[in-house]
């Protein structure tokens, strides 16, 4: 059956794909953009069908070589995969569409190739992270990604770049390293690398050896934390973010965290289970970590003059969000956490672009430089300003549904104390972003500026900003047709 | 001695540990970029061995299979099928720091993590 | 085979320890390629085999000659 | 001072691992829980379902035979990450030359 | 280095050095060895290649032309052998299922794809580590 195959198509898609454009060098670049395009559409083709499947028909199982999945590796398609491909199916297709726009800020010519080499194997990677079972391949797949995330950071040849991607790496490094010594404490314990046998087995080794089992996790959840820049992990994020070219930034920033996060709940409800979880009261260190996540990550970005490390400082503040969700250990977090995860996608990826426009336009990353230039860059910053709306969680848009659903979960669980840490969280973010949208609109600008300078911007620069917008505000209000597959992820998370 | 026998039990277990714990330290401590590789180096041979010392059987043969060797005890083959693909894996990054290291070195004349941070904060009052 | 096994583990931990004192970043090269080949023969021991070739290629060769390269190129002494 | 508290953590940190690990089943024997039923199919018929008397090169190539293939894509992005940092001029002289 | 005892041993060294990284990589199925050792020695005989005798000469005996075509045949190789599998028998990477030959157990051929796959590893990791140490000594600070 053809639909079995869907997923490692879509895998070697991206592979094929990046081993072909050193052979199209000679060719023009217009040539490797177009397949780039196909590849790209039809991978969202078929993630979206995959989606339709596997929440109409069953869940689909690949094993490779037709050996038993505990022999060989095995590839899960579940309502929680498909979700999650799909969204970032959705993502890099828009961003890809933008960085075409002949703008990806700051790459010399000569490495376009390169980019979109280490672009498409990063897909590749994160799409088989969210598809893999088995926790040795997660390992594997991780040390792609690590490697292509720093890679299209130091692609940038400028000085601070290749001391932020050495950070990042070094960063990178430890966390990989962590989850594989926690790999290794539960192949000692169980025996099992297959993600559902060791979750199978894991109540009686935990009977067993409870301390080997809880440093594991404890290795585990340090390692994935580092990645994902949960809070006091942070450090590396607001330089890594800020440095990176545009679009890298926003790849950065709206995708790859994200995986780590999700390669976190697949380890917390699918190799550990919710028994554990409650007995080792995990809960409570999740939440301290996000609630001053939550705190400190806007505190950090208020103090910011530059944009880009302002947006880096507001994703680590944002990930406390999700933090919070999953560690609230209920259906209503992780449905909350989860559509976190798509609105804060579809939100970082606007302001990212948008930033990256203005940045590649008016040669400028200070704040104070914002003023009237909604009148210059109408889309642009019109993007930006919805987007930014959103992430302070004004009705209609989509950061407004998930801050609701966050409070409801919160109360759901007689946690006060953190719905206000997400109301004070939220003033805050209406601190450092609500100024640069009344300057943009209200202020006179300091300069003149040509106002040619709108029309040169590429139309493939500009569809992809009013596309996201448009999302931002149609999954604001309509966030139930999507709320339906969030909800059957969670249930295949959490039985 | 009971201990002393303890620990020459699991003297493997205790090395990689250890390794680990030294690897660790230079990564996190030493001041100087080439030093941190090789610390991440260390980490990671620290973290293999833990991994072969759990597949060894004493008495076991290597898992190579000869039609008349029935009988003999072999050694769990799957920590050092991870293994392999692991080495190669921490070769690939350790090349790609290597690289890293010479274009901060072309940029600041130094490789001290230290001296690095000093120069980076004044270039940035500068502007 | 065990007071070997435990002699190589106490020389790779010193060699590691050493790694993080000298100053001489040759001789921690150096240093890192005997703790490699003091790997690969301890892998023998472990009764890996393909483990301790790829070791003692890759860990032993090919890193040791990137480290140098890499040396030759930037500073050779720390300060 | 800031040197000594941190050795001081690592060897904490040494002695807490060590401590756990002593209470796994670390003997090395065939009663481990790792020595399960997987490793013993793959000594047992590894080498009939595979056909190669190396039952390790028989896991790397087939059995995990996609780890490998992941693990070969890990050097290609390495080459293609060490190129994007350091390109010979030279080569890139030839290149334009070419173009 | 301009040593003629050097150029002369390294002249005698390097064909044993390579034929025994084929020994491995064709062995890997039926002895200690496989595709990531084999190569790494064959790496490493070019690399003492070029540090003997010299980039330039370096260059020629391996160009950058045939190190792209080697770092991508590697890859492809291995897609290649899968979608076979993928094709025939239905699943990515099928091994004796797909008509690979059986041969006798203990035999160079035998095991199927495996010697197929080991040789493009070997390939694969040959030309990466040759070209990570070009591209290392090229840069010119």
């Amino acid at each position: 059956m053809i639909i079995e195959q869907l997923p490692i198509i879509n895998l070697l898609l991206f592979l094929l794909m990046a081993l072909f454009i050193p052979l199209l060098k000679r060719k023009p670049f217009k040539i490797t953009l177009i397949l780039g395009f196909v590849v790209l559409g039809l991978v969202f083709i078929s993630s979206v069908y995959l989606l339709w499947y596997v929440n109409n028909v069953g869940i689909i199982i690949y094993t490779f070589g037709g050996f038993e999945a505990r022999f060989g590796i095995e590839f899960v398609v579940d309502p929680f995969s498909a979700l999650f491909t799909t969204i970032i199916a959705i993502l890099a297709a828009i961003i890809y569409i933008y960085s075409s726009g002949d703008a990806t800020d700051g790459i010399e010519k000569t490495e376009y190739g390169r980019y979109y080499i280490l672009l498409f194997l990063l897909l590749m990677s994160m799409f088989g992270i969210l598809y893999t079972n088995d926790i040795f391949n997660t390992y594997v797949f991780i040390e792609i990604l690590s490697i292509t995330t720093c890679a299209i950071i130091s692609i940038k040849k400028k000085k601070d770049t290749y001391t932020s991607a050495f950070r990042y790496l070094m960063m990178n490094e430890l966390g990989s390293l962590s989850y594989l010594i926690g790999v290794a404490l539960i192949y000692m314990a169980t025996g099992y690398t297959n993600i559902t046998l060791i979750g199978e087995s894991m109540s009686n080794a935990f009977q067993a050896y409870q301390l080997n089992i809880v440093i594991a996790l404890g290795f585990m959840i340090i390692g994935l934390g580092i990645k994902a820049a949960v809070f006091p992990f942070h450090i590396w994020l607001p330089d890594a973010h800020s440095s990176a070219p545009s679009t890298s930034s926003a790849i950065l920033s709206a995708i790859v965290i994200k995986v780590y996060i999700l390669v976190f709940v697949k380890v917390l409800f699918r190799v550990f289970n919710l028994e554990i979880l409650n007995e080792m009261s995990i809960s409570t260190i999740l939440l301290i970590l996000a609630g001053v996540g939550m705190i400190m990550g806007s505190v950090f970005a208020i103090a910011q003059k530059d944009v880009k490390r302002m947006l880096g400082y507001s994703s680590v503040a944002q990930m406390g969000y999700i933090l919070l969700g999953i560690g609230l250990l209920s259906f209503e977090g992780l449905r909350a956490a989860f559509f976190h995860i798509l609105s804060h996608g579809l939100m970082k990826t606007a302001l990212f672009l948008s930033v990256g426009e203005i940045i590649f336009y008016k040669k400028t990353r200070k704040v104070n430089d914002f003023d009237g230039l909604g009148f210059i860059m109408p889309v642009a910053m019109g993007v930006f300003s919805i987007a930014a709306l959103g992430m302070i969680g004004l009705p209609l848009t989509s950061g407004f549904i998930s801050k609701l659903n966050l409070g409801m979960a919160v109360l759901d669980k007689n946690q006060t104390i953190f719905l206000v840490i997400l109301i004070i969280s939220s003033l805050l973010n209406v601190i450092y972003y609500l100024p640069i949208i009344i300057s943009a609109f209200l202020k006179n600008e300091k300069y003149h500026y040509r106002l040619e300078s709108i029309e040169k911007t590429p139309r493939t620069m500009i569809a992809p900003l009013i596309l996201l917008g448009l999302l931002i505000i149609v999954v604001g209000i309509f966030p139930n047709q999507i709320m339906v597959f969030i909800e059957s992820a969670v249930r295949s998370v959490m039985p | 001695m009971d201990i002393v026998d303890k620990i020459i039990e699991n003297i493997n277990y205790l090395g990689a540990i250890a390794l680990f714990v030294i690897g660790l330290r230079i990564v996190v401590l030493h001041s100087n970029l080439i030093k941190r590789i090789m610390g991440l180096n260390i980490m990671g041979t620290g973290v293999f061995l833990f991994f072969v010392s759990i597949g060894n059987v004493t008495g076991g043969v290597p898992p190579i299979i000869y039609p008349d060797s029935s009988g003999a005890v072999y050694i769990n083959p799957i920590p050092s099928v991870l293994i392999l693909t692991g080495i190669v894996v921490v070769v690939s990054i350790t090349v790609y720091s290597l690289s890293l290291v010479i274009r901060i070195y072309e940029n600041y004349e130094t490789i001290d993590q230290k001296e690095l941070s000093r120069l980076i904060s004044e270039e940035a009052n500068d502007h | 085979m065990v007071i070997l096994n435990v002699v190589i583990v106490v020389f790779l931990i010193l060699c590691a320890l050493a790694i993080g004192k000298i100053k001489d970043l040759l001789g921690a090269v150096i240093l890192f390629s005997a703790y490699s080949l003091m790997m690969s023969v301890l892998w023998l021991i472990l009764k890996t085999p393909d483990v301790a070739i790829t070791e003692a290629a890759i860990g032993a060769g090919v890193t040791s000659i990137l480290f140098f390269a890499v040396i030759s190129k930037t500073k050779r002494y720390e300060k | 001072m800031r040197k000594f508290l941190s050795n001081v953590l690592f060897i904490i940190l040494f002695i807490v691992l060590a401590y756990s690990i002593m209470q796994m089943p670390t003997g090395a024997n065939v009663f481990v829980p790792s020595y399960n039923e997987i490793a013993r199919h793959y000594l047992e018929n590894g080498a009939t379902e595979t056909n190669a008397s190396n039952i390790i090169a028989a896991i790397l190539a087939d059995y995990r035979g996609f780890d490998t293939l992941n693990e070969t894509i890990v050097l290609f992005t390495s080459v293609v990450a060490v190129g994007s940092v350091l390109r010979s001029t030279k080569y890139d002289k030839e290149l334009r030359d070419h173009e | 280095m301009n040593d003629i005892i050097i150029k002369n041993i390294t002249r005698i060294v390097i064909p044993f050095a390579q034929i025994y990284g084929i020994f491995v990589i064709l062995n890997g199925h039926v002895s200690p060895g496989g595709g990531f050792a084999g190569g790494a020695i064959i790496g490493t005989s070019l690399i003492l290649y070029t540090l003997v005798f010299g980039r330039e000469k370096g260059r020629k005996k391996f160009s950058h032309k045939a190190s792209e075509i080697a770092e991508t045949g590697g890859i492809l190789i291995y897609v290649i052998v899968g979608l076979i599998g993928l094709v025939v028998a239905g699943r990515f990477l099928t091994n004796l299922g797909a008509g690979f030959p059986e041969g006798v157990i203990g035999n160079i051929i035998s095991g199927g794809m495996i010697p197929i796959l080991m040789i493009g590893i070997g390939i694969k990791v040959a030309s990466t580590m040759i070209s990570l140490f070009n591209l290392l000594i090229d840069e010119a600070i």
